[in-house]
Order: structure tokens, then sequence, then C-alpha cells
């Protein structure tokens, strides 16, 4: 394996951030996307061009500087970073042009502030994925949560106000209380923080501090929701719904994931979470999750509450996977990140199409709206299938290699889990679309389909759900190739 | 002689300064009492000085001449600065209305 | 001939600071509207010799400078050395960017007074960094004098009426510890005989079991902890800060009190010695307690504010007690995190009271006041946002560095408390600060007098490079430790 | 509160008296404080500087970086009293003026400039107290012979107790005198606010400045052997001279920071009416 010394990560970087200048000082609306616009797509561009040299099986990498000894502010892009990389930069794009529909169809405010942060978000999600050690992730982790509070509380009003609180106390709380203290335990044992496969804490569960700083590591990073530390994610619906999409399926939740999966497999690895108790805490927690969020969600009256319920539940899902620590598990968990962030972003997105064109919020007034906006909800259809896992929808790869995955290893009740909560799916998104298409009453009013930069982004990503399922080529190539090196290492 | 003469200039000097003390003391109200703080001061303060000067003159060369001028120098000026002190802070308790002692 | 030049940069730094102070108040009788501009180029040509003295010290390592020609210990020495040059050139930074963002407002406060200002100004920074670069106990007391009398009359140039109360205040607590220090000092000459620090030293590991000695540690301890503001000894630290000139808060702020955690150091380390204050006495059980209670009660206290510069201030004696708690964790971690700590906080506190001052300037002191701030003055308020998330310790910024090295100390030292209370405060700062940003973030004000002051280009300028200043700390973290700290820490003799 | 302060002093006077515990014997010529520089000074002050006055040369000399300080803290505490009390305000609202022939005193509100310099009225106080004749004329017949002293100390401060920080508070002294016995006026009319603040200003710099001529030419600061190189004497007699032209510049900051100091409060700032 060769690694790349290249400032193309940086620049993948950097290349938000850059816009960020050129999307404030310019006043007028069109100038302004069309620089998010090309910010996004050069960034994917970036990301692509990097993806046949990861694939050969070479990494990037580039040190901008030097934090403490042995600690270098450091970018490394390797096929799991690029993965998220990928969606991420991808679902930018999509947000981004989704986003001039909803905003100038709401007629939102301060829509300069709202690109801006929007673009910040973006490049720290793409220091996440790039990051090289943990706290260079930590640091892009800081800023992502940072940048996504004046998004999180762009309405300003009173309940605005109470969900960014609780946003900023959940997410820096624990990032202070939690992350910085395990990582500053970890520093201080090994002398260095740089992510290896197979994980740089030597082999010997039993160690009781190198538990605790797992378990505050995994804990930690709360933006992947684990309960109990789940509570910031209902709360932060408030958000514009371009927002809540980028939270839920693309930047947020999934760097918070990302982050726990780094750790699992890249700091303790499969030598010490053998025998470790904090594997299993790990595990007992994230089923929990993942039942009690599919249960939660069926009680949800609002639809984007419900979908961030589902998105708790499925969250848990990627953490389960990757501390299986079974070759298919971790497959599935990595792919669970794609695949969902591609269902899920359809859902919101449909959820705020149907918010753009009617005004509607409540599960119960969608009540035959599918007769009037079928694009939408066939749309809204596709998702919520991937998001269920069946096939042909990509979600159905990800479930069906965490199922390989939960057989293989000795924790046969996940397998329980998994199924249990693929059942609660249908229970809850099922009756839903159902209703949509076939009211048990007839429906007045006229209502017409979304605008158009709502739809295409949706149906974009709808289709692309359905693409990865019978193209999944470069995540399946890229997590094959992680999971050679994680056994080579 | 002269030894005896400044000897009994310094002492009758202190027996001033004494009564000024015990006049601050024991006289009854304000003007009074400056009455020894500027008098009896004054004329202590010379009579000491002027043994002093004598006693160091006792030893007659240019450099103890010198001195003695001095110390006659510092009685000159608290014969001019003594009195007038004591002339102003009467005046200032004049003008601010302070009434004098009268028996009874 | 350049050499020796750069070599007498030293001395110039302080006494160029006093003639240039000299000629700034006389200016003041001969044409009264040159004085400004003539002390803001003598802050530049200071700046400009401190900066070449830093260079200097980093090509060729620390030296020693006579004055008068005196070796020490006859004479008066200075001792140079990485950290206390660029400290000097840090303060000689802040006076300038300080000077420069505030020009139009000390005019007018100031008017015709504005000479003798500008005078007593250059003589604080020629004060601070008389304080920096000496290494004689009592040439350090005088300019400790310089520096707290030219603080005081500063300070009493109030925006509030308490103003010259509240320095009045601080002139009774300051000097209670400059007489504290030189009773110190006093009792360090009576058992040594010396004044000079490296000499003094050397001779204090003959008798290190002196009761005078001890006292005398005590006495320079306490009063150096009244000057600098550690918890119980801070009482006059919020009230002076409060309520005097926007301006000149954001100078002493940052300054006054780091200069003297300064002094600290260099009198545990260089005059008494690691074995004598760690080992022999236990300082470390001392300061880490009056280190770690000075970091709860700022960070609880600082909660209760209603005043947003009073807030600042409790956030300075939280800060001061970083400063403190690592010193008393005593080991090499703990330290360099102290120090490191110390120079940030200079830039972070700067730019925080520089840019809070721009928003009280454009709303009101209070911080229920601040509604709507940040749609008001957009750049001004980024600013203070960057400094809040620095103290926060928010990565990359320079807040995050001291406290990594605070925490990874402490954990080697297993000393719990100081680990927790630093974890603690960095979250009550969150609450803090967060609750500041609320205010200025949610509230609109339609009112007609809706739109920022009018503000000059230089005032956005100095903004600006405070925040880049703070920026660069955070940047420069890893070769400040290698190339300043860690040689300051490697002759005080630390492993 | 009251009892925690009580306790403070306590505190702090227990540690001092733990302190005598280990002084050496009062006036023993075996301490470590007479052993270790003071017989440097006591044996080489002559040799060194040529100044007999070893108080003087430890003072001006070997630590003389400190005495400039010193001379500072006094400048400075005369500018805080500028920036702090100075009102560039116009005169007082009422002004009163006498005739000085009848003794009629007018009282005038609002401004006016128009009897000042007047032969027949002199402008008075608002509490105006008669001149007092035995006052002015002892004064005006002190103050040359306190002068006169002043200078005399300010000179001999090389072989006697004294030097700059005395002259300068004696020379002060002097014109406070005539402020006090006259009026503040007269007192501004003999040495005025522009040439307090120039003097205040002038004497440090002079010390400061003969501090850099040193280094300019060639040796460290406050090295006045190297004074011998402008003035036409060997390097021991030019630090005594050096000594000298520093003690003149003490003695004039501080006479005009007492002066000031004093114009500044009496008049709370005005420089109108004094006390």
């Amino acid at each position: 394996m060769n690694e790349i010394y290249s400032i193309r990560p940086l620049w993948v970087v950097l290349i938000s951030l850059c816009a960020v200048p050129l999307i404030i000082s310019t006043k007028r609306p069109n100038l302004r996307e069309t620089w998010t616009i090309l910010a996004g797509v050069l960034k994917l561009a970036l990301v692509l061009s990097m993806l046949p040299d990861v694939l050969s099986g070479s990494s990037f990498s580039f040190n901008i500087l030097t934090l403490f000894p042995g600690l270098p502010f450091r970018l490394r892009v390797d096929p799991m970073g690029l993965i998220f990389a990928l969606v991420a930069s991808f679902l930018w794009i999509v947000t981004s042009l989704y986003s001039i529909g909803y905003m100038r169809g709401l007629k939102e405010h301060s829509q300069s502030r709202y690109y801006a942060f929007f673009a910040i978000a973006l490049s720290s999600t793409m220091g996440i994925a790039f990051a090289a050690n943990l706290l260079t992730l930590y640091i892009f982790y800081e800023i992502l949560s940072l940048s996504t509070f004046p998004l999180v509380t762009h309405h300003q009003d009173q309940e605005a106000k109470a969900s960014g609180r609780k946003y900023l106390v959940y997410l820096l709380g624990t990032s202070i209380g939690l992350v910085l203290p395990s990582m500053i335990y970890l520093y201080m044992r090994f002398n260095g923080l740089d992510f290896r496969f197979g994980g740089f804490v030597p082999a010997g569960g039993a160690n009781l501090p190198l538990n605790i700083a797992c378990l505050l590591l995994v804990f930690g990073f709360a933006k992947v929701a684990i309960m109990p530390l789940h509570s910031w994610l209902p709360a932060a619906m408030v958000a514009p719904t371009p927002v809540s999409a980028l939270l839920h399926a693309v930047a947020v939740v999934k760097a918070g994931a990302f982050s726990v999966v780094r750790t699992i497999l890249f700091v303790f690895g499969e030598g010490f979470l053998e025998g470790s108790w904090a594997r299993p805490t790990i595990l007992f927690f994230a089923s929990a999750t993942v039942l009690i969020g599919s249960l939660v969600a069926l009680y949800q009256r609002e639809l984007k509450r419900l979908l961030a319920f589902s998105t708790i539940a499925q969250l848990s899902y990627i953490v389960l996977g990757a501390a299986m620590l079974t070759e298919h598990g971790v497959k599935g968990g990595i792919l669970q990140l794609a695949m969902h962030a591609f269902g899920k972003i359809t859902l919101f997105l449909g959820a705020g199409a149907i918010f753009v064109a009617t005004g509607k919020k409540l599960v119960d007034q969608l009540e035959g709206l599918g007769r009037t906006m079928p694009f939408t909800f066939g749309a809204f259809f596709v998702g919520a299938l991937s998001i269920i896992g069946i096939p042909p929808m990509g979600g159905f790869l990800a479930k069906w290699e965490l199922l390989l995955g939960s057989c293989q290893s000795q924790y046969m009740g996940i397998m329980g889990v998994l199924l249990a909560s693929s059942l609660l799916n249908v229970a809850y998104f099922i009756p839903l679309v159902y209703r949509a298409f076939f009211p048990s009453f007839p429906v007045e009013g006229k209502i017409r389909e979304a605008p158009l930069f709502c739809l295409l982004p949706m149906l974009a990503t709808a289709l692309f759900t359905i693409l990865l399922f019978f193209f999944p080529y470069p995540f399946a190539q890229l997590i094959s190739g992680l999971w050679s090196q994680l056994l080579g290492g | 002689m002269l030894l005896a003469l400044c000897s009994i200039l310094i002492i009758l000097g202190m027996v001033f300064l004494l009564g000024g003390s015990v006049g601050i003391l024991r006289l009854p109200d304000f003007y009074t009492r400056m009455h020894p703080a500027g008098k009896l001061d004054s004329m202590g303060s010379l009579l000491v000085n002027l043994g002093v000067a004598i006693y160091v003159a006792l030893d007659f060369n240019l450099a103890n001449l010198l001195t003695s001028i001095k110390v006659l120098l510092i009685a000159v000026f608290i014969y001019l600065s003594s009195p007038t002190a004591t002339h102003c802070i009467v005046d200032a308790a004049i003008r601010a209305g302070l009434e004098p002692w009268k028996k009874g | 001939m350049s050499g020796t030049m750069t070599y007498h940069f030293s001395v110039i730094l302080v006494t160029f600071g006093l003639l240039l102070s000299f000629i700034t108040y006389a200016m003041t009788w001969i044409k009264r509207s040159l004085c400004l501009p003539f002390a803001v180029l003598s802050i530049g040509f200071l700046s400009y010799c401190s900066f070449s003295l830093f260079i200097l010290v980093i090509e060729r390592g620390p030296f020693e400078y006579y004055l008068g020609g005196w070796p020490p210990p006859i004479g008066i020495a200075y001792y140079i050395d990485e950290l206390n040059a660029f400290l000097s050139l840090l303060v000689y930074l802040v006076a300038l960017i300080n000077l420069l963002c505030n020009r139009e407002r000390f005019l007018e406060k100031q008017g015709d007074r504005i000479g003798g200002t500008m005078a007593l100004y250059i003589l604080f920074i020629t004060g601070l960094n008389g304080i920096l670069l000496t290494a004689d106990l009592f040439n350090l007391y005088v300019l400790l004098e310089i520096a707290s009398l030219t603080g005081y009359a500063l300070l009493a140039i109030g925006d509030k009426r308490q103003a010259p109360f509240a320095s009045l205040n601080y002139v009774f607590l300051g000097t209670i510890g400059a007489c504290f220090y030189l009773l110190g000092v006093g009792y360090l000459y009576i058992k040594t005989g010396s004044l000079n620090m490296q000499d003094v030293s050397r001779l204090i590991t003959q008798i290190p079991k002196s009761p005078t000695i001890l006292s005398g540690f005590i006495f320079i301890l306490i009063g150096i902890w009244i000057k600098m503001g550690l918890f119980p000894f801070h009482i006059w630290l919020p009230r002076a800060y409060t309520n005097t000139f926007g301006p000149i808060s954001s100078l002493i702020a940052p300054l006054g009190t780091k200069v003297m955690a300064y002094v600290i150091f260099r009198v545990i380390l260089f005059v008494f010695g690691k074995e004598f204050s760690f080992e022999i006495y236990s300082l470390g059980h001392v300061a880490t307690l009056f280190g770690v209670a000075a970091i709860l009660y700022g960070a609880i206290t600082a909660l209760r504010q209603t005043d947003l510069r009073r807030m600042l201030c409790f956030v300075v004696i939280t800060e001061i007690g970083y400063i403190v708690a690592g010193l008393g964790v005593g080991n090499i971690n703990a330290i360099r995190g102290s120090l490191l700590h110390l120079l940030n906080d200079v830039a972070m506190t700067f730019c925080l009271f520089l840019s809070a001052d721009h928003l009280i300037v454009n709303t009101g002191t209070k911080i229920e006041e601040l509604k709507g701030v940040f749609q008001k003055t957009p750049f001004g308020s980024s600013i203070y946002v960057l400094a809040s998330l620095s103290v926060i310790g928010i990565p990359p910024s320079p807040g995050f560095f001291g406290k990594w090295y605070l925490l990874q100390g402490s954990l080697e030292a297993q000393n719990f408390w100081v680990f927790g209370a630093i974890l603690l405060s960095s979250l009550l700062n969150t609450v803090l600060f967060f609750r500041t940003f609320e205010e200025g973030y949610y509230h609109h004000t339609e009112s007609p007098s809706y739109g920022p002051k009018k503000t000059s280009l230089s005032a956005y300028g100095g903004i600006l490079a405070s925040g880049l200043l703070v920026v660069l700390m955070g940047l420069l973290a890893h070769p400040i430790v290698g190339h300043i700290v860690d040689p300051f820490l490697l002759r005080a003799r630390l492993p | 509160m009251r009892y925690l302060y009580l306790l403070l002093v306590v505190l702090s006077a227990s540690v001092l008296f733990y302190a005598t515990l280990d002084f050496p014997q009062w006036g023993d010529p075996n301490s470590p404080a007479s052993l270790h520089v003071s017989p440097v000074y006591l044996q080489r002050s002559l040799e060194d500087t040529s100044v007999p006055n070893v108080v003087t040369s430890v003072l001006a000399d070997y630590r003389g970086y400190d005495t400039m300080f010193e001379t500072t803290v006094i400048f400075t505490a005369g500018l805080a009293c500028f920036v702090l009390l100075r009102v560039f305000a116009p005169k007082m609202k009422d002004t009163y003026y006498r005739h000085i022939q009848s003794g009629v005193v007018l009282h005038i509100k609002g401004q006016t400039t128009l009897l000042d310099g007047s032969r027949d009225f002199e402008r008075i106080d608002s509490r105006w107290v008669p001149a007092d004749i035995i006052l002015k004329t002892i004064s005006r017949f002190l103050i040359p012979f306190i002068q006169l002293f002043a200078l005399y100390v300010v000179a001999h401060g090389h072989h006697s107790p004294g030097g700059g920080f005395q002259g300068g508070v004696i020379l002060g002294a002097s014109i406070i005198l005539l402020s006090i016995s006259f009026d503040l006026r007269t007192g501004l009319e003999k040495i005025h606010e522009r040439g307090l603040g120039l003097f205040s200003a002038t004497g440090v710099f002079i010390y400061t400045g003969i501090g850099a001529l040193c280094l300019i030419l060639g040796k460290e600061f406050l090295n006045y052997g190297v004074l011998s190189k402008i003035l036409p004497v060997d390097p021991v007699m030019a630090r005594s001279l050096g000594i000298f032209g520093v003690e003149v510049g003490v003695a004039i900051t501080v006479m005009a920071v007492m002066v000031s100091i004093y114009n500044y409060v009496s008049s709370e700032g005005r420089l109108d009416e004094g006390l």
C-alpha cells in the first residue's frame, strides 16, 4: 500500500470554505447560489479524482501542521473516509439545489448566512472524513457542531432558541466533557492518536481506564445519538428542512457515526475490543437505541419528528455493524452509512417538498396527498423502502450485510434486533405512504406538485437509491479494500 | 570660660523650650497655647543654636567657623519663620471665628 | 555594529519607552495635535525593537545585559530569554493594536489631556516590559510601581462615575500587594545580601530551611497573587476593569495580570527553584487549592453577571486560576500548559475585551442590551465569537492548546481536582458565552436608531488584527511550545 | 467579615514574627547583607566614581537604573494628576475683582476678560482672604534663600546627605510657599503650567537621556564612564559628572511635579482659583 503525499485532500476541505467570502460578499441571490453549486461541483470532482487511486489501494495524505509532539494536524484519504466524502459532497450539491427551491419558496430571511454556514459545515464534514488522527477529527467535529448551530436556529424564535440550547449543550458538552479527557488519556498513554487499521491500542481488553476511555469516546461523539444522548436530534427538527436533511442524512449524524466507527475500528480495534467489557456495553446501548427509536417513531404525529426517531434507530445500525467486528458486520455498517444517507435524504426532501407545497407538517394531514403529488410521494416511497431494507433499494444491501455479520458474530441476539427493527420500520412507514395514496376519505382543495427545484433533487436521490442496489460498485469496492487493509494491518 | 558660656546658653534654651512645651499643654485655649509655641520656642532655639555655634567655634578654624555660621543662620531663619507661622495660624483662627477664652 | 545594536535593543525597549513617553507629554505643551500620532509612532518603533530583540534571542539564545556596565550582583542586569522576549513582543503588539483601534475614542474622551494619557499609556507598557526583562528583584519592584501607578491612573479614566473609586480600591490593594512583595525581597536581602535573581537563587540553596527565607517566599507570593488577581485576592479586579474607559480595559485586562503571572513563574522557577518550592515546601498543594478555587469561583460567578464587561472580568479570574493550578500540578506538561495558556491568554483576553468593547459601544454594557447586535455589527461580533470560542477551548483556537497541556499534565500527576475543574469550567464557559451569543443573535430590534455607530476603518482593522493574533497563536501553538516555552523550562531544570 | 480581617492581620503579623526567628543580630557586621555586596560598594565607590558619599554612588550609579525609574514614578504621579484632574474649561462662572484703591469688590457673573490686566483692579478668589502683609513680606524675603539652599542640597549630594530628590522637594516647596502666601495666580505667573509640564518631562528626560547618550557612545546604558569621550575628563571623573547631571534632572522633575500636583489639587484642575 503506498501513500501519496498530495495537497488535494486539503483542497477538498478548503474549497467550500473559500466559497464563504464569495457567498457573503455578493448581494445577488443568483450569483450567491451559483458560487455554492460551483463549489459543490468542484468538491465532488476533486473527491472523484482521488477515487481511482484509492480503489487501487493507495491513500493520499497531507500534513498541515504539528499540533503536539507526535500529533500532527493531518489529513489522510483512506477508503472509509472517501466513502463518506463521496456521499457528503454529492448530497451537498443535491441539498444546495433543493435549498434554492425551498428557501425561495418560503421566502426565508438571512439566506446568505444560511448558505455560508452550510458551506462551512460541509468543509468540516470533509475534514472529519479525511482526518488522519483522532485530534484532527475532533477539531473538525467541533467546527461542525458550531457551524450548524446557526443553521439549526435559523428561525430565531423561542422554539429555535430552546432547541439551539439543547443542541449545543448535548454536542459541546459531550465533546468537551467526554471526548476530550478520553483523547488526552489515550495520547498520554500511547504518545500519538494516528488512526491505524486495527487500532493503536494494544490487545488486552481487561484494562479498566482504557475501557472507560473507549466508552467515553463512543458516547462522547453524541452526534451519533445513541440513547440516552439522543434528544438533541428531534429537538433540532425546528431547522429548515434542507438543514434537517443535512443534519440527519449527510453531515452531522453521519459525522458522529463515522467518528464512532473510526473509534471502534481504528483506535481500539479488534485486538482490544475482543475481550473488553466496553464492547458488550456499546452493543447493548446500540441495540436498545435501535428498538426504542423505532418504537418511539411509531407514535410521532409530526412527520419530521418521525423521521428523526427513525434516524436515531438507523444510526445505531452503523454502530452495531462496526462493533460486531466481523467482516460482513463492518461492511454492512459502512454501507449503511452511505445507503441510509441516500434513503433518508430522499425522505427529508420529500417532507420538505410537502411543506413547501402544502404547508403541512403532521402525519395525519398527508391523507390523499399522493394523488396530487405523485412524484413527491413516489420518491418518498422509494426512500421508505430503502430504509426498511426491501430490494431493489440500496438499503437492502446494507441490511443484508449486517444480518450476515450478525450470523458470523457471537452475538446472535443482534439478528433479532435487526429483524424486529425492520418490522417496526414497516409499521411506521407503510401506513403513511398507503394513506397518502389511498385516502380513507375524499380530499378536497387545490394542491399542486412541489416546485421544480425541490422535486428534481428528490427524484435524483430516489433514483440513486435504486441505482445503488444494482451498481454498488465504488462503495462495495472501497469497503472490500478497507477490509483487506484491516486484515493486512 | 567660653565652654561655660555655651553650657549656660544651651541649658537656658532648654529651659525655655521646656517652658514652651508645658505651656502648650497647660494653657487653656488655642490662642494662649500659640503664645508659648511661638515665643518660647523661638527664644529656646535661638539660645540653643547660639550655644552650639559658640561650642563649634571653640576649636577655631575655617571649617568650624563656617559650620557655626550655618548654625547661626538656622537661628536667624527660625526667628523669621516661626513667628510668621504662628501669626498666620492665629490669623486663620480669628478669621474662622474662634472665640478667645475668657476667664469664668 | 548592527549586532551590538540589536543587543542593546533589550534596554532600548524600556528606556526609549520612557524617553518617548516624556516627549509625548511634553508635546502637550508644544503642539497638542501631534501627541497622538507621535504616541502611535513611538509604540510602532518600540514594537519593531521588540520584534528585533525577539529575533535576536531566537537566533542566538538568551543573554544578559549589564546596566551601567556593572556586572551583577553589584549592578542591575537584564536577562533576556525566548519567553520574556516573546511576551514583550506580545505586550507591544497588543498596545499598538489597541491604540490604533481606539484612536478616535481616546481623542474624543481625553481631548486636550491626550498627551498625558498617551504618556501614561506608553509608560504602562514600558513598565510591564521592564518587569519582563529584568533579572533583579528590586528593579522588578520599581517597575512594578511604574506599571501599577500608571495602571491606577489609566483605570481611573472612567466610562462611569464609579471608576475613580474602583481605582482607589485597587490602589489600596495594589499597594498592599507591592508592599508584601517588597517585604519579601527585603527578607531575602537580609539573608543573602543580594538582589540579583541568579545570585539569590544560588545563595538560597545553601540555607533553604531558614524561616526568614520562607517568610520572604510567602510574602512575595501573596504580593504577586494580589497583583495578578488570584481568587481570594481578586476583589479589586472586577470593579476596576468594569468601570473604566473601554479601550483602557482592553489594554490592562489582558496585560496587567498576565505579566504578573509571568513574574510568579520567574520567581518560583528561577529564584527559589523547583526543589525549594515543590520539594522542601509544598507549594504544589497550595497553588492547586488556590487555582482550583479560582477556576470554579470565576466560572460560577461569571454566570451570575448581567454586565458584559464584568462577566469578562470573571473570565479573566478563571484564566488566572488555570495558570496557577497548572503551576500547582508542577510537572512539566502542566507548567508548559500554564505558560502556553499565559501567552495565549494575552491574545485571547485582548481580543475578547476589544471586540466586547466594540459591541458595548454599539449597544450597552448590560448583556440583555446586546439584543440584535450581531446583525448590527456582524464583523465585530464574529471576532467576539472567535475570541469566546478560544476561551472556551474549541480547537484549533489557542485556548485549546493550553488546556490540553494542562489536562495532560494533571492527568499524569493524577491530580483529578485540577482535571475536573478545567473541564467543568470549560463547560460553564460554554454556557456563559452562548448566553451572550443568544442575546446578540436572536433579537431583532427594529427601532429607528437601528444601525451601527460610525466606526472608522482603523477600528475595524484593529479588531481584525486582534482576531488574527488569536488565530496565529492557535496555529503556531506547537512552535511556540517548542521554541519559547520549552527552553525556558529546560533552564529551570524541569525534567 | 470584621473577624476575617482581624484574622488576616494576625496571620500576617505571625508570619512577620516567624521571619525574625532567623534574623542576624542587630548591627551584626557578619550578617549576610553586610558581607556580600555592601563591602564592594564601600571600598570601591571612591575609586570607581570619585564620589565620597557612598549612598549617592549606589543610588545614582551602581543602581542608577532603579533611581531612574523612581524619578519616573514621580513624573508619573504628576502625569496622573494632570490626566485625572486637569479640566480644560474656561474660567469660573463667577469672578471677583477688587478695586485696589477703594477696596470695593465687583462680583461679575458670566465670563469676562475686561478687567484682566487692569492696573486699578485685581482679580481675587471667591473665598478671598485679605492679603497678609507679614506673611507676604516674610515669604518674599525667605523664598530666595530657600531656593539657594535647594541648589546647595542638589549640588552637595556628592559629599553630604542630599541630592536631586531632596533638593527638588525644597525647590518645589519654595514655589508652593509663594502660591500659598499670595495666591495661585501669582505662583502661576512666576512659573506657568506649560513651564511646569515641560520641566517635569525635561528632568526625567535628562536622566534617561544621559543614559541613552552612553548607549549612543557605544557602551551600556547609564555607563557614565564613556562620557569621557565628549567631556575633557577621565572616565572616573566622567562618572562623577554623570551622577551630577542625573541629580540635576531628578531635581527639576521633582520640583515641577511637586508644584504641578499642588496646582492641580488645590484648584480642582482648573488652575483658576487656588486655596
